[in-house]
């Protein structure tokens, strides 16, 4: 094995060395006029002049886009990303955010020309290739989480959650009252609180209890003819699956409340157990996580809505639908609809990456995924209890919630761990969130990672344990093996430079 | 499964090491009624040439190269091929948003650097990370222009995208948001300035227009400001065709764009993903929605660039946040910061000087057709048109297919006073040869007379 | 502009910051039984027992490949790449092999199914795209190098000199006598003389004048009428145009022997001058040099060779040819052919990229190529010179060449300077070749560098100039930047270890 | 010229630092009478789009997915997609031979492993970094043998593929190095052991063989090699379909094998770029031609790869160097060091076998049709095969293309004896749908009777 000696370290970095990556400007920067990386084809019409046809309305002068030659942008755009961190690269333990292996198989097809190059205002009669995949996705997804109905027109997790309130919001109209509140429980992501209001409902805050779960009496106590619906993350943020679900189902089925799931954790479901076998009304998945589209340093992602068949007739349009044989078509006569929530019909590319997920994995694929994930997070936690606090001893599903506890006697809070985490090669997991975990170490290592990388992470853990006892400054100043260290966020946001400017 | 990276012995051992006599007992917690003891009845697992024929089959129906008219709010630009060199290096394509920002200094920078781009394009002082797209940017910037205004109304072009305005519907229904939809001007297209001037109030938060419009009429914005500012209304503009503003005045006079930014180098994709993005004047920033890239300096000195403002989003504000927005379209931003560093100042220009001249000759080529002519007159356009042919669309629309050609939308769709009017859009890259073909199609005698 | 200031550094690097790059072991060592990474599409015919097939000709038993999953994989080679320099990185100036800009539409058009997916045996009348693309590059090389026959088959450069020399043997072999010898200047690649050996010629050394040039007088003493051909690399590997040249192959003509051209530098010449019409009867290109096509790492490459109308008979089998209407064919029934060089056609893969190149650049282009690269060269020479020895100061053309005369009297040689380029961000220049040329510092930028680019290079240059004046051990012990240092290459040599094995 | 990083001012700049007037200072030296002064006659810079119009329309000449039985040395496997999506990463595409070994350590590290696994497959010790092709690799093969047996005459069977025969008399032509050519036995379509016998003596550097042979027949490898070695000849065995060695037993007798990787991830590409390769007994490895790669440890005791033992290469050794190859197929090596990565131990054998299945199917399907039968019996083969007809094969290949299917290879065009004989080759990619329908069309009667 091989070893870096190096006073920064106590112990052993096997993970990483240190070598050289190249400075880069701001492409403004390497900008100057008369360089050029296009190159029209010959204007086979006869040209025009702009202002004659354009009049006040020509632009006067052009923006101050750069100015470089090719292979200068391939050189700005490869040494940046030779300063980026990726799944590629090695384990990405960020909770909550599944970072899995995204397949290259996907990426072709997105980009076959069939398919990347398809109008969506084309006639339906042209578009059956991509209704076929459209509609294939949907049978997977509805077979997947055992609901009715579902569209994919929803861009992410949180534009799924809008949808998803809104048909709950669509149906208690129906039912003559919109109802005033959402229940979220307070290890919920902050995208859930943020979509009720948008929908027009007044958040209530759900204590969680003694296990980071739902308190069934509480919730009856709360639940009332104004809940509108509860909005749940199962398994919880906290990567405990709630097993009284049904139970709490029924509490809120009693007093016309709907049962709300965030799907984000699918992927320690997926072939397991499905949601709407266990009471949810509606749900949304993110097929960024659970199915494989790259994050792409932040989007785009797929938020597709499924719910019970009483919600149906309040999905978004357009509706796919099929005729007698077999032609499919967009159905925009939908009168109860909730309406749009956007334009055309979705993010397509991400459909047809994660339908080429799906068909990779087949039924058993996906179970064995599931299980692996599971596999993966409670490794890690056997690995690592006996150093850092375990908040919560319920079973863990997907994901592993530590908590600072224990370090932060020597001044070290779960920042400056996960800051130190980067010395050793890894992406840190997710930081203080779930809120109900006071400096929580949110920990889910996804399928993707072989049990090599796991026992390195789990070195490093251990390693970095051991520092915060015999030298916590070295951790609080971490990292120190990157090309920048702990950037001035302070400064940033009080006097923000958002965009370069022209000297 | 060939992407798990683990054999059932090392299964075993891990199981050993947890301490669980199988996997199932990791399962346990799932009440047994719940737990799925069949295969979900899904295709079965198939092999990597399996899928990609899979793809290729389903692509490949009716899709023998068409050469299409078609545009409204989708656009066919020639996308350079290092485009997707880039943004499939694994160090883009794989990683996650950008909290980290030791280790994610390359999406940090790329994105600082679209934000700047999209404010040189635009004229505005500052832009965001982007969001979902151009229908969900417009609402977004009506709720903040609610925000900043505190006014509770607003007034919306009938010439913003259809679709834009349908998804604005959705968003505005439930936070007690009216709004008023002007008419357009019928000889020129462009929206109804008188209408407009009644509505705008004291009570209007903002003035929601699209230029060019979704005729592909550019509009006249410092006329629409002057009537909303006077009223203390804020004036949105969105932009669904982002290569006009190569050649197209910027809204200097807006106080807030929405933009589409699909044309930059993204794929059709069959309508998603795109990019949308807001930008604004300085002092709105902190009502703007979604995330911002900041220069910062990190501790020995060296620039660096960090996720910024947070203190606006939904982690950290959660019910206040300026919008829900988490996961929104970075590799698409990242996509389109490439295609403009590739046209950069005088290539957009260039580009946006080839469209404009194509579609003059398909007017030109279309109008020529007897029983065909321009719809609407006397204001400029970018690269679109809306052509009137006493014969029904139907009826060439099937000439024009047997030549794999489609023709211009059909607007009564949307616009049911617009009988036998379609929107016809020519970009750069649709052959001088297709538009004549078009043109001697249209002229035609019906196939069935 | 960034600063970085450690005891190795008496300057700054502007160019590169150390940051980390991950660890990975052989691919073998992450093998474990088990593990997959394909999947097979369903077998359609019925499957067959291999053993009763194949009887003692089956396989018993299996080799030790790797196994592993896809993701491990993709980490495997992606962590690899990491660790290597690029052109896409930065500025490599290599001497003499032109290591220009690799544009990517090259890489597209050379996948397009249609030219990926031909196979070498489909008829003619089925290849016509294929011999299109190969009529036209052939069509262009011609006018680029103003000679009048050409071959595409050869696959690199010493595959070219191997072709020419053949055709330089058979042309004498017509006239009744192979001839004994082939004329080499010192200054040459060691690719000539060990070409020359193979095609059964003994190799004379031409010794270069003080210009580094040919001696015409020494030249016009050795040729005689056993002189087959002299090889000629120019401009020289000193990157000197030889002006001589016309009379160098009128004292070769008069003795009927033949004037051969490396083209291995045509990269100096394209657009301004065309061997052809300075002498040269026969010469090779190398389009992985003067047309873009990517060195992959070491390969592949292309060498066609270009020849004068009357040793076209002679040239390898088959060759394209024309029928009235257009219609392209191979033709095999050349019966003075030297015969065939390699099997199928040659690299055409190659072709298609260096074809595009020169449709990306026309005739401007070309020029202009040219004159940038030569620009650049001269450039570095004239920031360069006064700190490093120049031992030819004939003017340079798209290459310079140093030495290392001044740094030695500090115990400094050019492998040295060499190693020290790498701590300043660089890939180095070619080390002690050529050989006329004690402790030679080959430098060629191509036009591909940008003066910000060239720049930072002269600024390295100069400040290692000084490290070699104020601390020459800091230069003696580069470089201190990168993931190993200064590798054992003597015990490589000694006790080579050539493959991995089973433990 | 977009590929060019300059304006014109900053080449004004540079002229005046260095000292020039103009451009045409710096090529002064060229005389006069030879500089160019009109624009070279190729076609006009064009822009990308319509470079790749260019070479799409070419592609598209006649190349309607056909369906083809070609083999004969160019084998068209399924490439999975990760090996493109990873030799073009920057890093592998664009970077040198890896003489620097501090920044090529990726290259080393690969270059390494493909050396492995070609010593797993072939049985040798130890494998070179490549060769051009199967064809120059197996006359540099020979050359290897001439040096470290110092005899001067090679035997060579006639099943090897005649275009690697050609290429070796190219190269032994002028060596003094005369050969003689063993034919086949009818029947067995092996190597005619008996005139091998008396061929081999005692002036033979190397018997050359190649197995599966051209007819696609396993050659008995133990049996030539006792005939070549009870000589103290050297046995070389050329594999031009590397994919067998995942059923068929390796050459362990051979001295040397040079093999064709091709099949390994590489496209057909019309004939190359492919990647040939030389593995060897140890004892030979300073006679070995190209270049190899060996591990070292740096001087703080990493692991770490060099290229070694260059003193046999011709920059160092040049007329005296055992070859004059330089550049090799290293970005060829790397895909096929990727493909067999993907396949490992148990897929390079499953690959194989589907192979086998369909190659069995089709001589079964094809056989079955009346006037058809193999032409050689009662040696195993791989997946090719040579079938004869009584009908002459222009016409069903007529009939077959009509179904765009490409039918087997006419072998007269090499071995006159064989009229009316085709070479079958039938890899996994070929659905079974199509060898029925090929079979069906063999059948037909012929279009004109
Ligand atoms: C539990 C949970 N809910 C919702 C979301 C929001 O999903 P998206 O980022 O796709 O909008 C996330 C994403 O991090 C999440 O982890
Ligand atoms: C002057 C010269 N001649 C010949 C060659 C050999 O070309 P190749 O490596 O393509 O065989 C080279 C390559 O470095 C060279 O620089």
């Amino acid at each position: 094995m091989e070893k870096e000696k190096t006073e920064k370290f106590i112990g052993t970095r096997h993970k990483v060395r240190s070598h050289q990556t190249q400075n880069e400007a701001l492409v403004f920067e390497k900008s100057s006029p008369g360089k050029r990386a296009y190159r029209l084809a010959q204007l086979d019409v006869p040209a025009v002049d702009p202002a004659a046809l354009l009049g006040d309305a020509v632009r006067s002068q052009s923006g101050e886009l750069p100015e470089l030659s090719e292979i200068e942008i391939i050189r700005h755009f490869t040494r940046l990303s030779t300063w980026n961190y990726a799944i590629d690269l090695g384990m990405y333990p960020l909770g909550s955010c599944t970072m899995k292996y995204n397949p290259r198989v996907n990426e072709l097809v997105a980009r076959i020309e069939g398919l990347a190059e398809a109008h969506p205002y084309r006639p339906d009669f042209l578009a059956q290739g991509q209704l076929d995949v459209i509609d294939l996705l949907q049978e997977c997804l509805l077979e997947i989480t055992g609901m009715d109905a579902i569209t994919l027109q929803p861009a992410a997790g949180a534009h799924g959650e809008f949808t998803g309130i809104l048909l709950t919001r669509a149906w208690h109209e129906s039912q003559g009252n919109p109802r005033r509140a959402v229940l979220i429980p307070d290890s919920a992501h902050g995208t859930n609180p943020a979509t009720a209001a948008i929908c027009g409902y007044a958040v209530e805050n759900l204590k969680s209890n003694s296990n980071g779960g739902i308190d069934l009496e509480a919730l009856t106590r709360q639940v009332d003819e104004q809940t509108a619906a509860l909005m749940l993350t199962n398994p919880s943020t906290i990567g405990v699956f709630e097993n009284q679900i049904h139970k709490i189902a029924d509490i809120l089925h009693a007093k016309g409340a709907l049962l709300y799931m965030d799907g984000a954790n699918m992927n320690a479901l997926c072939g397991k157990t499905r949601p709407g076998d266990f009471g949810v009304d509606v749900m949304h998945l993110n097929l960024h996580k659970t199915f494989s589209t790259p994050h792409g340093g932040g989007g785009p992602g797929c938020g597709p809505v499924a719910c019970k068949a009483f919600l149906e007739p309040f999905l978004p349009i357009p509706v796919l639908v099929k005729d007698a044989n077999g032609e499919k078509s967009w159905n925009y006569d939908r009168p109860h609809s909730v309406g749009r929530v956007r334009a055309f019909f979705g993010n397509f590319g991400m459909f047809v990456r994660a339908l080429a997920y799906i068909l990779a994995n087949g039924p058993d694929g996906l179970r064995q995924t599931t299980e692996d994930a599971v596999l993966n997070a409670n490794y890690i936690r056997a690995k690592l209890q006996d150093l850092y606090d375990l908040p919560y001893n319920t079973p863990s599903m997907h994901e592993v919630v530590f908590s600072d506890r224990r370090q932060m006697k020597n001044g070290v809070r779960t920042g400056d761990i996960a800051k130190r985490l980067i010395d050793y090669g890894f992406h840190p997991y997710t930081v203080s969130f779930p809120l109900i975990v006071p400096g929580a170490l949110m920990i889910e290592p996804t399928e993707s990672e072989s049990r090599e990388e796991l026992d390195l992470f789990v070195d490093a853990m251990r390693q970095i344990a051991r520092e915060v006892e015999e030298n916590p400054q070295v951790v609080l100043d971490a990292p120190h093996s990157t090309r920048v260290s702990r950037l001035d966020e302070t400064t940033a946001a009080r006097k923000p430079i958002l965009r370069w400017r022209k000297p | 499964m060939r992407y798990l990276p683990k054999s059932d012995a090392e299964r075993a051992a891990m199981l050993r090491d947890i301490g669980a006599a199988s996997i199932d007992d990791l399962f346990s917690i799932i009440p047994e009624e719940y737990r799925l003891t069949r295969d979900l009845a899904i295709p079965r697992q198939m092999g990597e040439s399996e899928i990609v024929e899979w793809f290729r089959n389903s692509a490949a129906k009716y899709t023998i190269r068409h050469t299409s008219f078609l545009g409204a709010g989708a656009y066919r630009h020639y996308r350079p091929v290092v485009i997707d060199s880039l943004v499939q290096r694994g160090e883009f394509l794989t990683s996650y948003t950008p909290y980290q920002a030791e280790i994610s200094q390359g999406t940090l920078q790329a994105i600082f650097e679209f934000q700047t781009m999209i404010c040189e394009l635009t004229g505005m002082d500052i832009a965001n990370a982007s969001m979902y797209d151009g229908s969900t940017g417009a609402a977004e910037a009506v709720m903040m222009a609610v925000r900043i205004t505190n006014r509770h109304h607003a007034v919306i072009a009938s010439t913003v995208h259809p679709e834009y305005r349908e998804v604005l519907a959705t968003y505005t229904k439930h936070q007690s948001l009216p709004t008023t939809t002007i008419g357009y001007d019928n000889t020129t297209g462009r929206i109804d300035l008188r209408a407009l001037d009644e509505a705008v109030t004291g009570e209007t938060a903002a003035v929601l227009i699209q230029s060019p419009n979704f005729f592909g009429i550019i509009e006249d914005i410092p006329a629409v400001a002057d009537i909303a500012h006077k009223k203390g209304a804020l004036l949105i503009v969105s932009i669904a065709e982002a290569i006009s503003l190569g050649i197209v005045r910027p809204p200097f006079e807006a106080d807030i764009v929405s933009m589409e930014a699909q044309s930059f180098g993204v794929a059709l994709s069959y309508g998603g993903p795109y990019c949308g993005v807001i930008a604004a004047k300085e002092k709105y920033v902190r009502q703007m929605p979604g995330r911002l890239v900041g220069q910062t300096a990190d501790r020995n000195g060296y620039r660096g660039f960090v996720l910024t403002l947070s203190t606006r989003e939904q982690h950290i504000r959660r019910e206040r946040a300026t919008s829900n927005i988490c996961t929104n379209q970075a590799l698409v931003a990242l996509m389109a910061t490439i295609f403009l560093t590739i046209y950069g100042k005088e290539g957009i220009r260039e580009l946006a000087e080839h469209n404009l001249a194509k579609s003059a000759y398909t007017a030109q080529a279309l109008t020529a057709v007897p029983g065909a002519r321009l719809r609407f007159q006397g204001a400029p356009r970018f690269h679109e048109f809306v052509l009137h042919t006493d014969e029904e669309p139907a009826a060439w629309h099937r000439r024009l297919r047997a030549e794999k050609i489609v023709g211009g939308l059909e607007l009564n769709r949307w616009y049911p006073e617009l009988e036998n009017d379609t929107l016809w859009c020519t970009t750069e890259i649709v052959p001088r040869e297709k538009i004549d073909i078009a043109a001697k199609q249209l002229a035609a005698l019906p196939v069935e007379a």
